[in-house]
């Protein structure tokens, strides 16, 4: 599949105009927006910034704390990353057989939303005593924080094909799977890539989680004892850190995205 | 020699025992080989007909029967065109059109080995309904009328048994139109393949067919079935000449007489 | 006419805590015209920006960290006007059948579990100086608080950071026996620190001055009697918490009067006042464990001017 | 909307056979499963019940103290249903506003996305500092963790709006909000629902952890101190709650889905 | 009187400058009140045509004017029954058709106090295309034909100055359809609304149609039109008329030979 231009007509002559590309500038100028508007706030209200430091010295934090803010960049990265494509295969995976049959959709879902309910931090210590501190439990933490989201949006994806498009494949005798895989998945490619901008951001959540009771290493970890000093400003380093990361995931995501469901994204309103 | 579909005293009700009762005692037999037309007004069950003998729906009572087997899930060896072209839009038509090879087990297995076999033949079949060159377009860059002819596509591509046509010229202009009704003619004459087709144009269904079945107003029942007595190969021709038009003419007023009872 | 004065604890509502439910309980705010609600902390660090901001006009908190918030920022309006906790709880917990005794110098060699937020692992650089520790062959592992007592009681660390009379009562419930756990408290050892004192909005307590010192006077009947009367205490406790088991909070209550409460220097000189050289002096050891940058003094941090005198504030 | 049969017909003779409906009995049938099971793993993997109980215990538990897990059910239940539905509210908002037009969506989503990444007890002290501690923390935090989802799908459902079902109201000179409000809202739908699934249960995760740092009451109280006492079959028993409760509401909102989307819901397939 | 539609060389291409050129050079005046038939090839730009006439495209070089303004965006004088219905799978077949009420000025600010009034219009507009009692249902559980009458409804439910129908006959039967056409001559003889309709039924359009507009394959321009020279009010019984057949036959053999010539 390939990226599509939208039916709309391109205006023949080119207009003399200079026109700035909102769309290419507006994630600057929201960004900028939100610094200053957060460095003028928190100036005007004099939080102390023990509580919430101001968008410049953050920033010093960053420069004066580069070294161990990229290393555990890295590390977070690495495991929220691990922790991620695990939840989307098994969020596929669980997904298709939520939408095999109704029961097994009656019984597994419940069960997903109970136990989703449920702060994945109070699992870190069994993660912890079974596999130690340290990588294995934030990877873990990760998927089981973010699988869900994607489970939901593909279980949606399949109950909702329409019988019209269903009887094309099952006139020509396909099977259940083959009907999920040639319609229910690529249907729901749009709420799959949805559903990732949850998954990813979540699993960010989750490692950090983790990380913030039981490793040695990555943001968690920095940001936990940046706080036990009152170096609140290397706490928000490493959220802005957390932020810049999910994005980068987004950004990522937003391209395939892009190449993957052009023919969903038709529609002219959007402009 | 059995018939091929057998359609026995079938009952079919939509939505539950108070929904709408789309076909009642509706028999029908078709051998195989045979060419049949059904025509009939509006909403009186000609696609719920289709769908009973592919078996997309299972009739409440009555019995659908087809190749020696009683139908309970879909059957495999149909190709069929619905009457809405439902293309899936993240598929380029080629794509589309190839999809039944991906499904159907004769030919699943061999797909990806002859994948350029495969794509040629898709090929040749869109230029013969004359698509040639909007293999690599997505079907809603299609009009409604190309989107029609890329649905047959798909129906002919995996050389079904049975081939299912449900109103497959409703959005063709006159020309177009009989170009692929020579297209069917000479598809059914090579292969011997057994073809329903619903339409509402009589005089398609008089010079395609070796039998019309006209069905009744909502509920559907086959009310009469008329042999078409005109000599296979059949030409355009055919449709300017008097017996032809007397045909039609028949078919038409027999159809107004029992509109007007139902 | 009565003062309102929202109060945020240092932790949630368990045995130590009992002196000032019990002030609360027994009318004693009242009986000074305050109307005192009383919040639950996460922490004695988190409860100093919630009185430096005001969001809480009085609180219960780590002066140690009050010495790091201020040295970071000094026009912070925080100022700890009574001392509760003489002697911190600041401790290595071991196991003495893996290796840790009574002695620093034990801790030599082992692996120490040290849960990031956790104040007393705050003092461990401290500590190692003025107790002589080698730390060259000690492997700290960072492990949060759900997981500090059960890898300790399994055996993945030998010994950890926190504050004794938790570790010790978590550590029974974990299944380790009495005679298995030892305590090595930094107090003993050679680290002079204050630990928790209670905390005034400077703002507040500049407007209304009796209304702290009511405050103060009440906390020390509180107090008192939560000496006096232990289980009186747990009870006052278990009034705001069923779920806390009354024998447990009154061991944890009785373990922090004797440890932390009611040292010998207490005894004599009246509990809630501190020794101005003792505070100083515990600024200079924390430049070294907490890196200060030598902005605050004593007299910054303490303020003493609001307590009652000290008679009223003798200890049963 | 009504309640829809599917369009497979029903047959005529009813069956004399006993055959048990298993959709009904699933959830029940896998609840029962997941307990023993559970209760299994503990027994024979010998994990303490400091770090994880036995069901058997957890129920124990429940039974102990059910008055203080009633209570604070009922005040993390009161928290998590107010959070979220300003959550529905706002979500619905900002996806309608960020499928408005592209610049917004170009900015705004990847700030919300690293917005999302971030760990949202992080914040729970600066809500503090400025609403003590208590309900509105709480509150607050279930609504910040839990409308994103919200956003992804109603945004994804505005931009997938297939231009042709658009054309229909644009031909008729509908404004851009008509479009939105009658079918991008509608079509989306199923997604809606299946992103207040997601929702909830992050709602439950928001309150339940803006309670273990600030407040005197709720699960999230509760668990947090009986952790530090390691009361662990207790904090299970909390925990227990809390997916009870997240099933609750699902179920509620299942119900209402049953009702608006019968429409979507008319595939085959999962029988 | 300047005409209601006027498509000043117009050229439309689909999907940016390398894309499908639709139509070009197309030339197009529709007065008030008259009748339009757009016949011609499957793919020749006919649908596209409807859509520059409503604003819904905006063509790339020409000018499209409607009731004297230069169409930038969609105008809203239209009602368009498209070639495929689309009707909104959650609303009812009825709530559908109320759709245009909700959403056209005029009519949405009276739409809450007199909801009454319009549903009962609604029924009597289902009754005429014979849906009466299907407005309780979803359009999915109508057939092909039926939704094509109620996406015709949904045209005319709220007496548009300028009706734009795209093959809304397509899909019905010889009876229904010509049932239908005489819903339509009525209309238009009665309100002196303008339509223009696309058709693949070269009797439909001599029938309906003051005026029938041949476009060319692809890029679709007009190559000719021709005023229908019959009296209204016009009757069935046209359709067996001499004249009226030899139109039709003229018609079709231009446009044979104007399909070869391209
Ligand atoms: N999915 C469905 N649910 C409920 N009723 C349906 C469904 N499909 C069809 N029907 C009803 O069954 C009847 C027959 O429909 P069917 O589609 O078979 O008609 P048809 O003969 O193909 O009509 P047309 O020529 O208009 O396509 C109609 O009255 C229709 O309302
Ligand atoms: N959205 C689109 N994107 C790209 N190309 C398109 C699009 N819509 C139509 N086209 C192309 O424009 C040409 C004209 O299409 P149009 O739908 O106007 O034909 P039509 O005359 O209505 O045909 P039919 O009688 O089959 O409905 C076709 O070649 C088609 O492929
Ligand atoms: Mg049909
Ligand atoms: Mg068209």
């Amino acid at each position: 599949m390939t990226t599509l231009d939208p039916a709309t007509p391109i205006a023949a002559a080119p207009r003399p105009v200079f026109k700035p590309n909102w769309v290419r500038l507006a994630p600057w100028l929201y960004t900028i927006g939100l610094f200053v508007l957060w460095e003028i706030g928190v100036r005007i209200s004099g939080l102390p910034h023990t509580i919430l430091p101001t968008p410049t010295r953050v920033f010093e934090a960053i420069i004066q704390y580069w070294s161990p803010i990229w290393k555990n960049s890295v590390q977070t990265l690495y495991t929220t990353v691990l922790g991620f494509m695990i939840a989307v295969v098994a969020g596929l995976g669980i997904g298709l057989f939520i939408g095999w049959s109704k029961a097994i959709y009656a019984g597994l879902y419940p069960i997903m939303v109970g136990f989703n309910a449920i702060p994945k931090v109070a699992l870190v210590p069994i993660l912890v005593i079974w596999f130690g501190i340290g990588t294995v439990p934030a990877v873990l933490t990760a998927f089981l924080i973010s699988f869900f989201p994607i489970v939901v949006n593909v279980a949606t994806g399949l109950a909702t094909i329409e019988p019209e498009t269903e009887d094309v494949l099952r006139a020509l005798g396909a099977k259940k799977l083959d009907i999920m895989l040639k319609v229910g998945v690529p249907r729901s490619m749009p709420y799959f890539f949805g559903s990732l901008k949850v998954a990813i951001t979540l699993a960010f959540v989750g490692s950090v989680v983790s990380e913030t009771v039981a490793s040695n290493s990555g943001l968690g970890n920095m940001m936990a004892s940046a706080q036990s000093n009152f170096n609140v400003p290397l706490v928000f380093a490493g959220l802005l850190m957390l932020a810049v990361e999910g994005i980068a995931m987004y950004a990522l995501m937003a391209w395939v995205e892009k190449r993957m469901t052009g023919w969903a994204h038709r529609s002219t309103m959007a402009n | 020699m059995t018939p091929l579909v057998s359609i026995e005293n079938v009952d079919m009700r939509y939505g539950g025992p108070t929904g709408t009762l789309a076909v009642s005692g509706l028999n029908l037999k078709i051998n195989r080989g045979e060419f049949v037309a059904v025509v009939g007004p509006s909403g009186c069950g000609k696609s719920t007909l289709m769908k009973l003998t592919t078996g997309l729906h299972i009739p409440q009572s009555g019995a659908v029967i087809v190749a020696d087997a009683k139908v309970t899930k879909p059957v495999s060896i149909v190709g069929m065109a619905f009457q809405n072209p439902t293309m899936l839009p993240w598929r380029t038509t080629l794509e589309n059109i190839l999809l039944p090879l991906e499904i159907v087990e004769r030919h699943r297995h061999r797909l990806r080995a002859n994948k350029a076999e495969y794509v040629a033949k898709a090929e040749k079949l869109l230029e013969t309904v004359g698509l040639k060159g909007f293999g690599e377009k997505f079907p809603w860059q299609l009009s409604g009328g190309m989107q029609q002819r890329a649905n047959l596509c798909r129906a002919l591509i995996h050389e079904p048994e049975l081939l299912m046509l449900d109103e497959p010229f409703g959005a063709l202009d006159a020309f177009t139109r009989e170009e692929l009704w020579c297209v069917i003619r000479d598809l059914h004459a090579a292969q011997g393949v057994t073809i329903v087709l619903v339409t509402h144009d009589l005089r398609e269904s008089v010079f395609l067919a070796d039998k019309v079945v006209v069905m009744s107003a909502r509920p559907g029942r086959v009310i009469s079935e008329h042999p078409v007595p005109f000599a296979r190969p059949r030409q355009l021709d055919l449709l300017y000449e008097q017996p032809f038009n007397d045909m039609v003419q028949k078919l038409h007023s027999e159809i107004a007489t029992a509109r007007v009872a139902a | 006419q009565t003062t309102d004065i929202k109060f945020t604890l240092d932790w949630r509502f368990e045995g130590p805590a009992a002196g000032f439910l019990l002030a609360q309980d027994k009318g004693y705010f009242a009986d000074e015209g305050l109307n005192v609600t009383i919040d639950t902390g996460n922490g004695s660090v988190e409860a100093i920006p919630r009185v430096a901001t005001g969001a809480y006009q009085m609180g219960f908190g780590d002066i140690n960290s009050l010495i790091k918030f201020l040295d970071e920022d000094p026009s912070q309006p925080v100022k700890a006007v009574m001392m509760i906790y003489d002697k911190p709880v600041f401790s290595v917990i071991g196991r003495k059948s893996q290796g840790i005794t009574d002695d620093p110098k034990s801790l030599e060699g082992k692996k120490l579990g040290a849960p990031p937020p956790d104040g007393a692992f705050a003092q461990w650089a401290a500590f190692k100086e003025v107790a002589g520790i080698d730390d060259s062959a000690i492997t700290l592992e960072s492990i949060g608080f759900p997981v500090r007592e059960p890898m300790l009681a399994s055996g993945d660390v030998d010994g950890v950071f926190g504050f004794a009379f938790s570790v010790i009562l978590n550590l029974k419930a974990n299944g380790v026996p009495d005679e298995d756990i030892s305590t090595i408290l930094f107090a003993d050892h050679g680290l002079n620190l204050y630990g928790n004192a209670i905390l005034a909005n400077e703002t507040f307590a500049d407007e209304n001055p009796e209304a702290v010192q009511g405050f103060l006077r009440a906390l020390a009947k509180g107090f008192a009697d939560a000496v006096a009367d232990p289980a009186a205490g747990a009870a006052a406790v278990l009034a705001r918490n069923e779920t806390l088991n009354i024998d447990t909070e009154t061991e944890r209550l009785t373990m922090a009067n004797e440890m932390n409460i009611k040292t010998p220097y207490v005894v004599e000189n009246g509990f809630g006042g501190i020794d101005e050289a003792r505070l100083d002096a515990s600024i200079e050891t924390l430049k070294v464990s907490m890196g200060l940058k030598g902005n605050v003094t004593g007299a910054d941090v303490f303020d003493s001017q609001y307590l009652p005198p000290a008679e009223e504030r003798m200890l049963p």
